[in-house]
């Protein structure tokens, strides 16, 4: 397949605009997206699809979640914006009570085919209410999917698959990583969903994360490098499903692992990971599983409290250093 | 079709009539149920609410939607739910509305176009919008009515939903089932307008109230509300007067409202009302009425016996429907 | 101090009479409150302190949480009541955008006395709307402390801890729990947040839990006693701050531990809890930390459903006899 | 006092006319700096809607209240912070507002009554009811003013806190900045209603709309919503119509909307206009007006100043203030 270097936000149109062509039953809706959106990441959707397709809220995050799901068991696609993850919350019962539980609860009668996309993780300098990484908050309920993309080109594919699911996925979208461009297939591709992948092989330990801490992993594995350790890293994409056998498979080599998000550690999916492979490695586990996250304050806005906050490359490379021992 | 009682045809108002009398059969024997221990959970019932129900479904087609709330039986049998399927449900059994996974709080049948009964007050507000939206979309005729009760019109969701909908001018009706309490806690202390009505100009829609223990001022109402939003010309919130006579949910001791206020609402009950206005108009008599109560008396009953005879769902099957793909268990 | 059997319910009103007597800035506000509550907890506050303090609201829970804000910041000393814990989503951009960083974001100039006290837990036979354990929505983030007391003695003294509290406070009050009897100390007293308690000592295995789980989980203690088996319980009862110190002691002796919870297992709490055990003591550890959680389901109506999917306490016996293999 | 606009005290005209000067200076000297890439994260300007947060500070004390937005800039200025504290919030600076931790989106002094900007739209109404609440629980005569925009107005948290503070009738007023846009998106696309003032009507409250671009229709609007407000007669939203000259935030394409709208409403700039109505009065020369300006811009400059002298917040200090007690972290 040819490709063509775009945006990460170019890649989500290029992926919207492949699926809409496609299915009439999808519709596009959020907050001024017929301007492109934040990012960019509606652009030129209105021109192709017109008002009807693609259509501009009012501020009213918990309508937007729920007027989605009455059109989506009715037999539309909805692919729903929420722009800044921090809104959620305004739809929190949306999501979390309706949404998700919407097909279970009613036995199975209706499938919720709902994207909700959102731009998570810190932006710089814009303190707790534009900065957050909330995933564990979707991921710690079933039924919905969850998916957080590292690049352009899985942008695409994995916004295509989430389209494409009968299940509602909760599509994050970094808000450093929406300008990073990187070379896309031109064609139209799916990246399943539930599969992780090996952005770095690694002998000596395993770095397992996701979305913009991925981009980070791979700085932090050169500078490794250079003082001699091979550091692998496996960037998850999906984190439900949850590639746990990609995962368990890499470490039972490495028999070293460190995973790493932005969000807070306390209480974040890193948990999980770790007790996950602590449960199913204990033996071949030469050290304790260990995790990076942000420590246990709301994102401050000043650029040094931000950086003590946040993890960045140096955290990783420490953490690293810390289970080689 | 012969139209005696001002406007509503004949079948119209039998079936109103039939509807109202299977809502008040059910809910009192599911009442009972529940007081003997047959029954688990919360059961709200819509005892004294039947015209409402009835009056509204009566103008909708199966492939008309609603949406429900926590009191929302009433909603489930006017809209065409076969009372086996409800019964099964609220026994927690595999053969109910929704596999037993949903209870009284639940009920819910997408085939029938009624997108549940729902547990969180307010949640179906955007539902409805949504719902509208779609067959505006899809180009249908189809329409969107939610209910809800007179606690719910204070939820943010209210406003949100209202608001979108009126933008787009969608094919919805918001329904105020007003009986005058939320949970323990009379309307008027707690919202800042006496005539819920009015809150419609907040979106430049039609805002009306009527008696919603008279089948035929419910239907008329509706029917006019229904009419606009299959015409294309948005949405209508309705404001309908009512009582509930139990309590907000089975077992309610009740302490926060006097049995004389209860004694005068239930004077207004809907279902005699209604009987005499169709005696009076000569197209029920006294017998038939007899014979319609007995006998669905007769299939409520059944209706027991039909969960009684239900199995629950196997324990193995509890994660099924989390997702479409078993894949994802 | 004599003590008195009363409810679980009753113990927290004893605990807020106490404090509202003491205080004048405590006011009480939520859904037909002033009728008692749900359950109980609030009976009689009316009679007492009249509808100044004790304030029926409307459905409106974002600005129950939010009016409390507003008067917790000028002066006042809001005790929110949500009601079921599920409603809580209506509000979540107000508890966690605001109430929890409105300290932090303003540069420490305010403080945020408010308690948020919520039923939660699984309500037999209610199905997803009115089942659900939330505490790591509210553990995830910094700025709330988070209780879960599991007996009516712990119920009134964290409560009057919390109400004493210059942060805020989830005060989490299990459904099933809320009519259970146990004997009170009939004062005034204060069970210090962050302080667990050990319920019950145990030679073999230690289990950490909380809520209405630590009842379980004695039950649990009983049966494998049976079998030779001395297991102990760590009743967290605060989770935010935890009191890892407790835990640390005390799994460095048995060198097994389970954690128990209601919530759900994937992405729960129990995974913090496990993880830093692991962290501190992967030397010492005989086998991997157990969890025990809900299986990834909304609550199910049907009792054989809901039973499939809430941990019992033949789940903690399974877990504690599977780490000690 | 002297009251030569009519029923405006000219100390009062004049302190208008100096906040509003002050928030232009230093919005446009923001934008600047934002510009050159000295400032980070968002800046939403005030510019064009000075009239409204100067009108109706104007009215209030330190001890009362106000919640604002993400253009916060205008209300905190106008409720007395100093200039070097807000510029040093947005440079991220130990000495700001808010210690660094705030910047732009949430400047805010609790000492001053001001309850915080908030990067949540919608965020405020109900801090602004809740404040009002302890107010008047505490039995003093402090107001509580919510600043919000005509895009908040379709928040769920607008009705939710509307209806609570008319129930109460509490000392509050909620201003709506109608600036016309909601990021990129024209009220109109989104909002059912164009008068918003008739929202009102749902919670029994009085409303009204007026010329936000004029500091004296500004000022005898709110003069007459907070004398309500502190007679204990509840609750009054005002309309106020404006425009914002800049763009959403300072950096914005602004291809939502022509060139020519923006000059047309550019003419009914409020602070030209105010200034030559307190010309025509007699109340301020040109010469006054002249050195009022440069002075203030002297202010903002040294503000700058001030910011850049001063340090960071240090790293180590990155979890203080998470909880009152340190022993928390
Ligand atoms: C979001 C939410 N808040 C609170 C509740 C608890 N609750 C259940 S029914 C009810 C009262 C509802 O009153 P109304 O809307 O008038 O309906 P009615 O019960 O009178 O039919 C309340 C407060 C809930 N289920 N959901
Ligand atoms: C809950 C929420 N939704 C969306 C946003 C993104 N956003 C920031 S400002 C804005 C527009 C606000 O419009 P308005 O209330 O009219 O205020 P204005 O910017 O015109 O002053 C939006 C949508 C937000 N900050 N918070
Ligand atoms: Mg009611
Ligand atoms: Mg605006």
């Amino acid at each position: 397949m040819s490709t063509k270097r775009m945006s990460f936000g170019q890649a989500t149109v290029d992926a919207t605009r492949f699926a809409m062509r496609q299915d009439e039953r999808i519709i596009v809706l959020g907050e001024d997206i017929s301007w492109g959106g934040n990012f960019g990441q509606f652009r030129g959707l209105l021109e192709e699809f017109g008002p009807k397709r693609v259509i501009d809220m009012p501020i009213s995050e918990a309508a937007i979640m729920s007027v989605s799901l009455g059109a989506a068991v009715t037999g539309l696609r909805p692919v729903a914006s929420m722009s800044f993850v921090e809104f959620t919350f305004g739809a929190m019962d949306e999501i979390v009570n309706q949404v998700a539980k919407f097909r279970y609860m009613f036995g199975g009668q209706t499938s919720v085919p709902i994207v909700l996309r959102a731009s998570d993780g810190t932006m710089r300098c814009s303190a707790s209410h534009h900065s957050s990484s909330l995933e564990v908050r979707f991921a710690h309920m079933p039924g919905l999917k969850v998916v957080a993309p590292s690049n352009a080109a899985d942008a695409k594919g994995l916004l295509r698959s989430a389209i494409a699911d009968d299940d509602p996925v909760v599509y994050l979208e970094n808000k450093q990583m929406t300008a990073k461009r990187a070379p896309v297939p031109e064609d139209d591709y799916n990246v399943p969903l539930g599969s992780a992948t090996i952005a770095r092989p690694g002998r000596d330990v395993t770095i397992i994360t996701y979305s913009i801490p991925a981009l980070r992993a791979l700085e932090a594995c050169a500078q490794l490098e250079a003082k001699g350790i091979d550091a692998g890293v496996i960037d998850l994409r999906s984190l439900v499903p949850l590639d746990m056998t990609t995962v368990l498979e890499t470490v039972a080599q490495t028999r070293l692992a460190v995973v790493v998000h932005e969000a807070w550690r306390f209480g974040g999916l890193g948990a999980e990971i770790a007790s996950q492979i602590t449960e199913a490695l204990f033996k071949e586990l030469v050290a304790p599983v260990a995790r990076v996250g942000a420590a246990s304050a709301p994102i401050p806005f000043s650029p040094p409290l931000e950086a003590a906050v946040v993890p960045g490359v140096s955290d990783i490379v420490a953490a690293v250093e810390r289970v080689i021992g | 079709m012969a139209t005696t009682l001002d406007g509503i045809p004949n079948e119209v108002a039998l079936a109103i009539h039939r509807r109202m009398v299977r809502i008040r059969a059910f809910e009192e024997y599911v009442s009972e149920l529940f007081l003997q221990g047959k029954l688990q959970g919360f059961v709200h019932t819509y005892i004294g609410q039947e015209a409402i129900a009835a009056g509204v479904c009566s103008l909708l087609d199966d492939s008309d939607y609603i949406t429900s709330t926590h009191r929302g039986h009433g909603h489930a049998i006017a809209k065409g739910i076969h009372l086996n399927q409800i019964m099964a449900e609220l026994f927690g059994n595999v053969t109910g509305a929704c596999r037993g996974r949903g209870g009284s709080m639940h009920v819910a049948d997408f085939s029938l176009g009624m997108l549940g009964a729902n547990g969180i007050v307010g949640g179906g507000f955007g539902i409805a919008a949504g719902a509208a939206l779609s067959a505006k979309y899809r180009g249908t005729n189809q329409v969107s009515v939610c209910f809800f009760g007179d606690g719910a019109i204070n939820k943010g969701t209210f406003h949100e939903a209202l608001n979108f909908a009126a933008v787009h001018d969608l094919p919805a009706v918001f329904i105020c089932e007003n009986n005058q309490y939320a949970q323990f806690t009379a309307g008027g202390r707690t919202t800042a307008v006496n005539d819920l009505a009015v809150r419609a100009a907040s979106y430049n829609i039609p805002g009306v109230t009527a008696d919603g223990n008279h089948a035929g001022e419910v239907y008329r109402a509706a029917h006019e509300a229904l009419n606009r939003a299959r015409a294309g010309r948005g949405p209508t919130l309705l404001n309908l007067l009512t009582y509930r006579f139990g309590g907000h949910y089975v077992g309610d001791a009740e302490v926060y409202r006097d049995k004389q206020e209860v004694e005068k609402r239930r004077a207004l009950d809907p279902i005699p009302r209604w009987e005499q206005a169709l005696n009076d108009a000569r197209i029920l008599s006294a017998d038939e009425a007899t014979t319609i109560w007995a006998a669905t008396r007769q299939a409520v009953a059944d209706a027991e016996q039909f969960a009684q005879d239900s199995p629950f769902p196997q324990a193995d099957t509890a994660l099924d429907w989390v997702f479409t793909e078993a894949a994802d268990r």
